[in-house]
């Protein structure tokens, strides 16, 4: 009974990535002749060239692969700094408290809420007045600020767990601020820092709105290609490409949890549900 | 050693002085960002901005305008059907979901995996997949077609009356693996005691769940609450690349009218004071819960 | 000197038409750096104003002509390029002239147009008809006539793609063809309620009534998906603009053999004229400067104007060039432009704002069999009068 | 009644259990009589939980077979054994008012109201909990909960009480109380009880028979008494008694232990001795300060404890607790005479570690 | 040195702490002498761990002043303090190893390598901890993990050792030889401690001095031995004992206490008394069985413990305790003669609770 239910649940969450896998090794003419779950008469893997090294953005027919090492470059900043000031505020939240500090949180949590298109206009012009305009720093300054709410709120809540006198000890063996974080806090912290790291990924690599908005082209990210492939209005639907190029960008993600899946239920479970 | 034999009391101020530099990222973001934003945005929701935020106040022109404006009502409309049918379907469908994982199955991490891979995709990955497979020509409705049941008829991004449905089917797909692991994180934290005393007390397992286990889940329930509905109300992207508010305007969303009239049809002041009552009625749902949850209980 | 030039043209002929300007800039000494960014102007624009705004602009940027980059350059954003125009005559030179009048903010000119698009077409399927047994219709009427006679053989009458500027494009075109370019005018450019209510429009509504009777029972969403099913022969027309073409040519359908293109409706000689233009932002670097001024004369000259335009299938904005390779239906789009009525484009006389609320409205329209048309009628002059 | 009374209230033959390959339970047997308590004792991991989750029928058992009340009950359903449970955690309902939580069983097995109203209060009654039937779990205080979790067993008018260390998250003078508390119930009630503990002063106050446990095997299923007065093993007898009986090593010389060059005389042993190595096991209770020692040994540390002291002494380099019912304080570092009292005293086969 | 000796190694004036409205603290006022051992008891709430938090600089307080061998600390940082802290959870660092534990403050505070070295090298001497010195704390049981918390306090050389509550965590028996061990390094190291504890069996046999407190204010601040014998008010006299002081409450009546129409001579008493209404208090080990006694009461309950028992009576519908070293069984509902040793009984005003 169980068995069969989830079976039944698997194939339904399968099925979409059966369809994009099936699709991206067909010919343009069989896809329009026929039904989307048959499995291709002829394996080509000509969409998925065309899609890595071959496809047009406007004049530059490089395909994915430039958009991908952008967006590593955007990526691994951004995690990193995203994550480490997060943290930094959900330590401080939960063991330093001060006056005023539930109010901001609150603020944040509120914040997590608002539409991004409503920030677009006005984060140009504060990214203006700070001159960082265009700029990776810039970019990795945007994530920081709007993956802030929700991690910090998973901080927050795990270091909450942890056990308050081991901050104790830890500031009778003369640690301050900083020496805790790093040598007491974050050695304690892998399994919420894997959730964190996790969902990071997948936003700012997913990302397309700030990529594109804030920065200039030599960084745009792999999904401005992506898009570009996806969302041409005019000629030909190249959907066996598209669904290449779909694939293709969403591979680090998706790599990122088969791989760690396991460690991601495990951080979750470590505290960073608990209210 | 002489000079630190301080007897005064120090300036409260300077008292963690460094945890206070280390949340200074946080308080600019909650000040800067998300208050100054926000109170720039009302205050440019009373002009008359195009292209450009322009100080040429026009009073309550703009909010006359969204209120009279068929667009932002059926927006609004939809996010409610949206929102009602992701948190009822999200919630309902993970929990069964983590139930079913709480049984001490095997193959459990390949069953998680496959349930939670989506959320790795990108709204656009899914809102594109999902109009191919609930497109009729070419998706459920023509293979269903081609088994030989003629009849068969599931074409929702087509019918404005069902469309948000077929919006919330690929939203469900995407999210709800991921409230599932949330929840099954609280499941695994329920005391096995607990189990032991339902079970003597001969309550059926259905009962434990819902009497039982759901209750004690609450702060499980309330962070994954957040996380869902903080998605449910900024939904945009999905619908752009599934539907794009179509047939006709029929599954607009607030985002995404916001978003068309700040740069589609270049007016900001349009978009602003669509913005203001998105964050209108988020804080009024938000702030009285916010001050429950955090301002309440401050102890330990 | 290299200059970023950022646009949305990323399919096939799209590009290739960009490479032309492209390659002729590169020809002056300079470098093109392509910014392209697809998905038109919901993805491409806020790009575009938030560079320009965020004081990072590329060195020129494509914009439909209108009023689209009106508060930017009232803004002191963009450059303008009054001096380079007077001194190579671009008033002389661009026909019809109301292209270059768009580019035109207080006397000043600060947009090249590099082409013309003519909207008002309607595309019919040569097979369709054959099997449905009826012949071609020659016009509009005709095209109504015959829709039972299609619906008998199984073929949709009409179809027009479910996106909101398709419906507006359609319904632009009905009111030009049948209400006549006069009332056209009036409507668009006077915003003149009176006329909304006058006969002409009467049957103009009426019109677009039948359309959506034609149409309805097809869910097409993009446009050339709809096109694909009148080259198929499972729809009998569709009203697109000239860009079409492109889709019949690749194909390989011949124009008078296996598709028929009526402009305005076979019932009115016009064309209107919509396009794009290609905007300079104003930098603060002497050799951009210069730069920029060479890119403008390289888009407007006579040779990358050919050039651009066959790929691109669309018109030149000079009536001094010879496009020899025109086939049927481009032919007859330049025999109007140069003879015929030329009327605005709707970019040129709505703001975006209320161009897109007429795009809302309109595919509302068509995908509520419910809708009357008093109520289109009642909302159609509440989004004018918003305008004016 | 006279068969009831014959027939144990809960009888467990051969119960064997594993886990995966790890056999946790080896064989336990056990009959225990109706109204009889009896406490399962033992280190951390000896398995007493896992006996007492096999009585509940919260765990499957690998072999054997559990009766209660004559009726074998091996494969039933945990609420048809006729067993109620208290658990260390008290697994409250915390959403449930304190009424909600003794009524849930009930409900469920489709009781009558006023039939649940009426246990409902009986329970309330003995247990003192009527002024907070309305309250949530998480409004009591712990002693409360635990009447609580006790109410939600008694309610359920079972057989047999199964409790699982119901004290040993409490404080030590709350546990002193309820452990009088639980005594009193069991005296009104009469129900047979197995009590899960690993606090000997709990098993030696509130059984009437003790099951001493060690990696899974019974060493000594008897009264407190004769568990404290003679232990059957050295396991059994350091585990019980604070401070732990005292060991010495020597041998049986007649009638003589030897140690160390002195001899103890063994007059007034209560067991068969004969000649060889042994270990002298004696409590620090059994041992008096005396003029004509049997040992002399140094003063190295001590406690008192208002009414009691300890003193720890050190004696041929280890470790001697003694223990005295008054306050008399020594000096650390002078020698006491130590006589100890040998009808009290147990010897142990240091290879096969029984008593002698 | 002469000088170190006559100021307290840790003094406390009129401490204050509230959070928020609540005031948690009032006016706390202690001197501690160098090498002195002082417990704070007190339930749960009472302030205990408040206190000693202020000591270690761990919460900012409200108002008052601590000093530190005559050094005014009250604003310093906790590292500066001299103090060594140990906790109830142990607060081991879990990814350090044993010895990387150890030397985490030492590094912090930059000493030589070499010196570091001989202070763990010590420490480890000190608490038997040199075999796992290179294991983490999850590769220890809870006995080892006690101690390496202790030698984090003691590498660190400080003047006044801090525990907060070290022992709950642990297991009877281990409590029972923790405590010891507790006691040995004091006397070993003669270092200042304060250490929090609700047990008042750890507070007895731990402390020169005990502070008990109830809701943030000290009841008492004295020896052990006074506490038992001249508890200051009725609140300390119940708290200190197992099972608790006895109260009858009758009045004074010349040189008698009457009470239910009986009259107990307070010949010996211990203060000084005037007629009028008063409540008695007797300890269960005061009270002797008798043929003439002062009282009589029916046996209720009755708990062996091995080597003494405890009697549970009915004496005018309240529960009476008794307590004797010896196994003597009495049968449930007779009557015993009770006598009452007066010279360490107590006498209270009902009114102020004061001890007379
Ligand atoms: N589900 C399980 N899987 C494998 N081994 C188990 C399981 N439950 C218990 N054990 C093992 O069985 C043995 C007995 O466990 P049990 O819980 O009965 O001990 P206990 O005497 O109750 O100890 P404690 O006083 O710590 O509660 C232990 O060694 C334990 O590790
Ligand atoms: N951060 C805090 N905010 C508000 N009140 C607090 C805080 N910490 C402690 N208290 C209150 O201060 C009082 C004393 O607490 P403290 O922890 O000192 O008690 P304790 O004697 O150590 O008790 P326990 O034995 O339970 O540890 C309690 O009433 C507690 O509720
Ligand atoms: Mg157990
Ligand atoms: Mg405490």
């Amino acid at each position: 009974m169980i068995y069969g239910t989830l079976i039944v649940v698997a194939l339904y969450y399968l099925i979409p990535l059966y369809v994009m896998v099936v699709t991206s090794l067909k010919g343009l003419p069989e896809i329009r002749m026929g039904n989307i779950f048959a499995p291709p008469v002829e394996i080509t893997f000509e969409p998925w060239v065309k899609a890595w090294s071959e496809a047009c953005t406007g004049l530059n027919c490089d395909g994915l692969q430039r958009g991908f090492w952008n967006s590593v470059r955007i990526t691994v900043p951004s995690v990193i700094v995203s994550i480490l000031i997060a943290s930094i505020n959900g330590y401080a939240l939960a063991n330093w408290r001060f006056k005023g500090a539930e109010l901001f949180f609150a603020i944040l949590m509120i914040g997590a809420f608002i539409p991004y298109q409503v920030m677009l206009y006005p984060m140009v012009i504060l990214l203006r007045e700070l001159g960082l305009y265009g700029s990776l720093t810039g970019l990795v300054l945007v994530h920081t600020v709007f993956g802030m709410p929700i991690l910090t709120l998973l901080f927050r809540n795990y270091f909450a767990t942890l056990p308050d006198e081991l901050f104790k000890a830890a500031r009778v063996d003369g640690t301050g601020f900083w020496g805790i974080y790093f040598r007491i806090m974050l050695p304690l912290s892998l399994p919420i820092f894997v959730v964190a790291v996790i969902l990071q990924v997948t936003g700012i690599w997913n990302d397309f709105l700030f990529g594109v908005v804030y920065t200039r082209p030599q960084y745009y990210p792999m999904t401005v290609q992506l898009n570009n492939i996806v969302n041409t209005t005019t000629g030909v639907k190249e959907y066996n490409v598209n669904m290449a190029a779909t694939i293709l960008t969403g591979l680090v993600p998706l790599v990122i949890y088969f791989v760690s899946g396991r460690l991601f239920v495990r951080g979750i479970a470590a505290g960073a549900v608990k209210g | 050693m002489a000079q630190s034999n301080v007897s005064g009391r120090p300036f409260r101020l300077f008292r963690n002085l460094n945890a206070k530099i280390a949340a200074i990222p946080m308080i600019l973001t909650a000040l800067v960002i998300f208050v100054g934003f926000s109170l720039w945005t009302v205050v440019y929701s009373f002009t008359k901005s195009g292209l450009l935020p322009r100080q040429d106040f026009v009073g309550l022109m703009q909010y006359e305008r969204l209120w009279s404006n068929t667009k932002w009502l059926i927006s609004i409309q939809n996010l409610l059907i949206f929102g009602i049918c992701m948190l009822v379907f999200s919630f309902v469908i993970g929990f069964v979901l983590a139930c079913l994982m709480d049984q001490k199955i095997r193959f459990e991490g390949v069953f998680r995996t496959i349930l939670l891979y989506p959320f790795a995709l990108s709204f656009v990955v899914t809102g594109v997949v999902w109009q191919w497979l609930l497109n009729p020509d070419l998706g459920i409705q023509s293979v269903m077609r081609g088994f030989g049941w003629e009849s068969f008829a599931f074409d929702p991004l087509n019918n404005s009356r069902i469309v948000m449905f077929g919006v919330v089917i690929a939203a469900l797909w995407q999210g709800t693996g991921f409230v599932m692991v949330l929840l099954l994180a609280g499941l695994r934290g329920i005391d096995d005691e607990i189990w032991k005393a339902t079970r003597i007390d001969g309550i059926p397992t259905w009962k434990t769940y819902l009497f039982v286990v759901v209750p004690m889940l609450r702060p499980v329930m309330v962070t994954t609450l957040v996380i869902v509905t903080a998605g449910i109300v900024k939904v945009y992207d999905l619908v752009v690349a599934q539907t794009n508010g179509g047939p006709g305007v029929s599954s607009e969303v607030p985002a995404k009218y916001v978003y068309d009239q700040m740069f589609l049809n270049q007016n900001l002041g349009q978009g602003f004071a669509a913005s203001t009552m998105m964050l209108i009625t988020v804080a009024i749902i938000i702030i009285p819960w916010a001050y429950l949850e955090f301002g309440g209980r401050k102890r330990g | 000197e290299d200059l970023e030039v950022t646009h949305w043209w990323t399919s096939g002929s799209e590009a290739a038409a960009v490479a032309e300007f492209a390659k002729a800039f590169d020809a002056t000494g300079n470098k093109w750096v392509d910014g392209a960014i697809a998905g038109s102007g919901g993805v491409a624009r806020p790009v575009m104003v938030s560079r320009i705004t965020g004081g990072d602009p590329m060195a020129a940027t494509q914009f439909n002509h209108g009023q689209q980059a009106q508060e930017l350059v009232e803004a002191g954003l963009m450059r303008s390029l009054e001096s380079v125009a007077s001194a190579d005559g671009w008033r002389d030179i661009v026909h019809p002239a109301s292209i270059l009048e768009s580019c035109e903010i207080d006397g000043e000119i600060y947009c090249v147009p590099v082409n013309i698009h003519s909207q008002l077409w309607l595309w019919l399927s040569n097979d369709a008809f054959e099997t449905a047994g009826v012949a071609v219709p020659n016009n509009w009427d005709e095209f109504v006539a015959a829709g039972p006679a299609l619906r008998e053989a199984g073929i949709q009458p009409l179809v027009i793609g479910r996106q909101p500027w398709q419906a507006s494009l359609a319904f632009q075109t009905i009111v030009a063809s049948v209400a006549g370019p006069e009332a056209y005018g009036k409507v668009f450019g006077d915003k003149d309620a009176d006329v909304v209510n006058g006969p002409e429009m009467e049957k103009a509504f009426a019109a677009l009534a039948t359309a959506r009777e034609m149409t309805a029972g097809s869910n097409v969403q993009e446009w050339n998906q709809a096109t694909t099913q009148v080259i198929n022969g499972q729809a009998g027309g569709q009203i697109m603009g000239d860009w079409a073409q492109g889709e019949f040519a690749i194909a390989e359908q011949v124009a008078g053999e296996d598709y028929t293109c009526l402009p305005g409706l076979g019932l009115a000689d016009i064309v209107s004229t919509g396009g794009d233009a290609f905007y300079f932002p104003a930098i603060d670097d002497p050799e951009v400067t210069a730069a920029q001024e060479e890119l403008a004369r390289v888009m407007i000259s006579p040779e990358a104007q050919v050039a651009f335009n066959l790929k691109k299938g669309s018109m030149p904005v000079r009536g001094d060039v010879n496009l020899d390779a025109a086939n049927e239906c481009m032919r007859k789009g330049l025999d109007i432009l140069a003879n015929g009525t030329v009327v605005a484009g709707i970019d040129q006389m709505l703001s975006p704002d209320a161009g897109n609320q007429l795009a809302d409205l309109m595919v509302q329209f068509f995908n509520e069999p419910g809708m009357s048309v008093d109520d289109v009628k009642a909302s159609f002059i509440d989004i004018l009068e918003y305008d004016s | 009644m006279t068969e009831a009374t014959s027939q144990p209230s809960l009888a467990i033959h051969n119960l064997q259990l594993s886990f995966g390959a790890v056999q946790v339970l080896e064989d336990v047997n056990m009959q225990i009589m109706p109204g009889e308590f009896v406490v399962l004792l033992g280190g951390s991991g000896s398995g007493k939980s896992t006996i007492l989750n096999c009585i509940a029928g919260l765990l499957d058992i690998s072999d054997g077979q559990i009766f209660i009340n004559g009726r074998n009950v091996t494969w039933e359903e945990p609420k048809d054994r006729g067993i109620g449970m208290v658990f260390q955690s008290y697994a409250l309902y915390p959403q449930m008012s304190v009424r909600g939580n003794l009524a849930f069983g009930l409900k469920n097995a489709r009781l009558p109201r006023q039939e649940i109203a009426s246990r409902i209060a009986r329970a309330a009654e003995i247990l003192q909990i009527g002024d907070y039937l309305d309250r949530k779990p998480a409004a009591l205080s712990g002693g409360q909960r635990q009447r609580v979790a006790i109410g939600r067993a008694l309610v359920r008018d079972v057989d047999v009480f199964l409790f699982d260390e119901p004290l040993s998250n409490l404080d030590a003078k709350l546990r002193a109380e309820l452990r009088v508390e639980i005594k009193r119930l069991h005296e009104t009630l009469g129900n047979t009880m197995v009590y899960v503990t690993h606090d000997q002063i709990e098993a030696m106050t509130l059984a009437d028979r003790i099951a001493l446990l060690r990696n899974g095997v019974i060493q000594q299923f008897a009264s407190p008494d004769e568990i404290y007065r003679k232990p059957v093993n050295l396991y059994v007898a350091g585990f019980i008694g604070s401070p732990s009986m005292n060991f010495l090593k020597g041998e049986i010389a007649g009638d003589s232990f030897r140690f160390n060059g002195r001899g103890v005389s063994l007059a007034g042993y209560d067991g068969d001795l004969s000649d060889g190595p042994a270990i002298l096991g004696i409590r620090p209770e059994h041992v008096t300060l005396s003029d004509q020692p049997d040992l002399e040994a140094q003063v190295e540390l001590q406690e008192h404890m208002g009414a009691e002291s300890v003193t720890y002494l050190r004696l041929d380099g280890q470790r001697f607790a003694i223990r005295a019912p008054d306050e008399r304080r020594h000096v650390i570092g002078t020698t006491l005479g130590l006589r100890f009292d040998m009808t009290r005293a147990s010897l142990f086969d240091p290879r096969t570690e029984l008593r002698l």
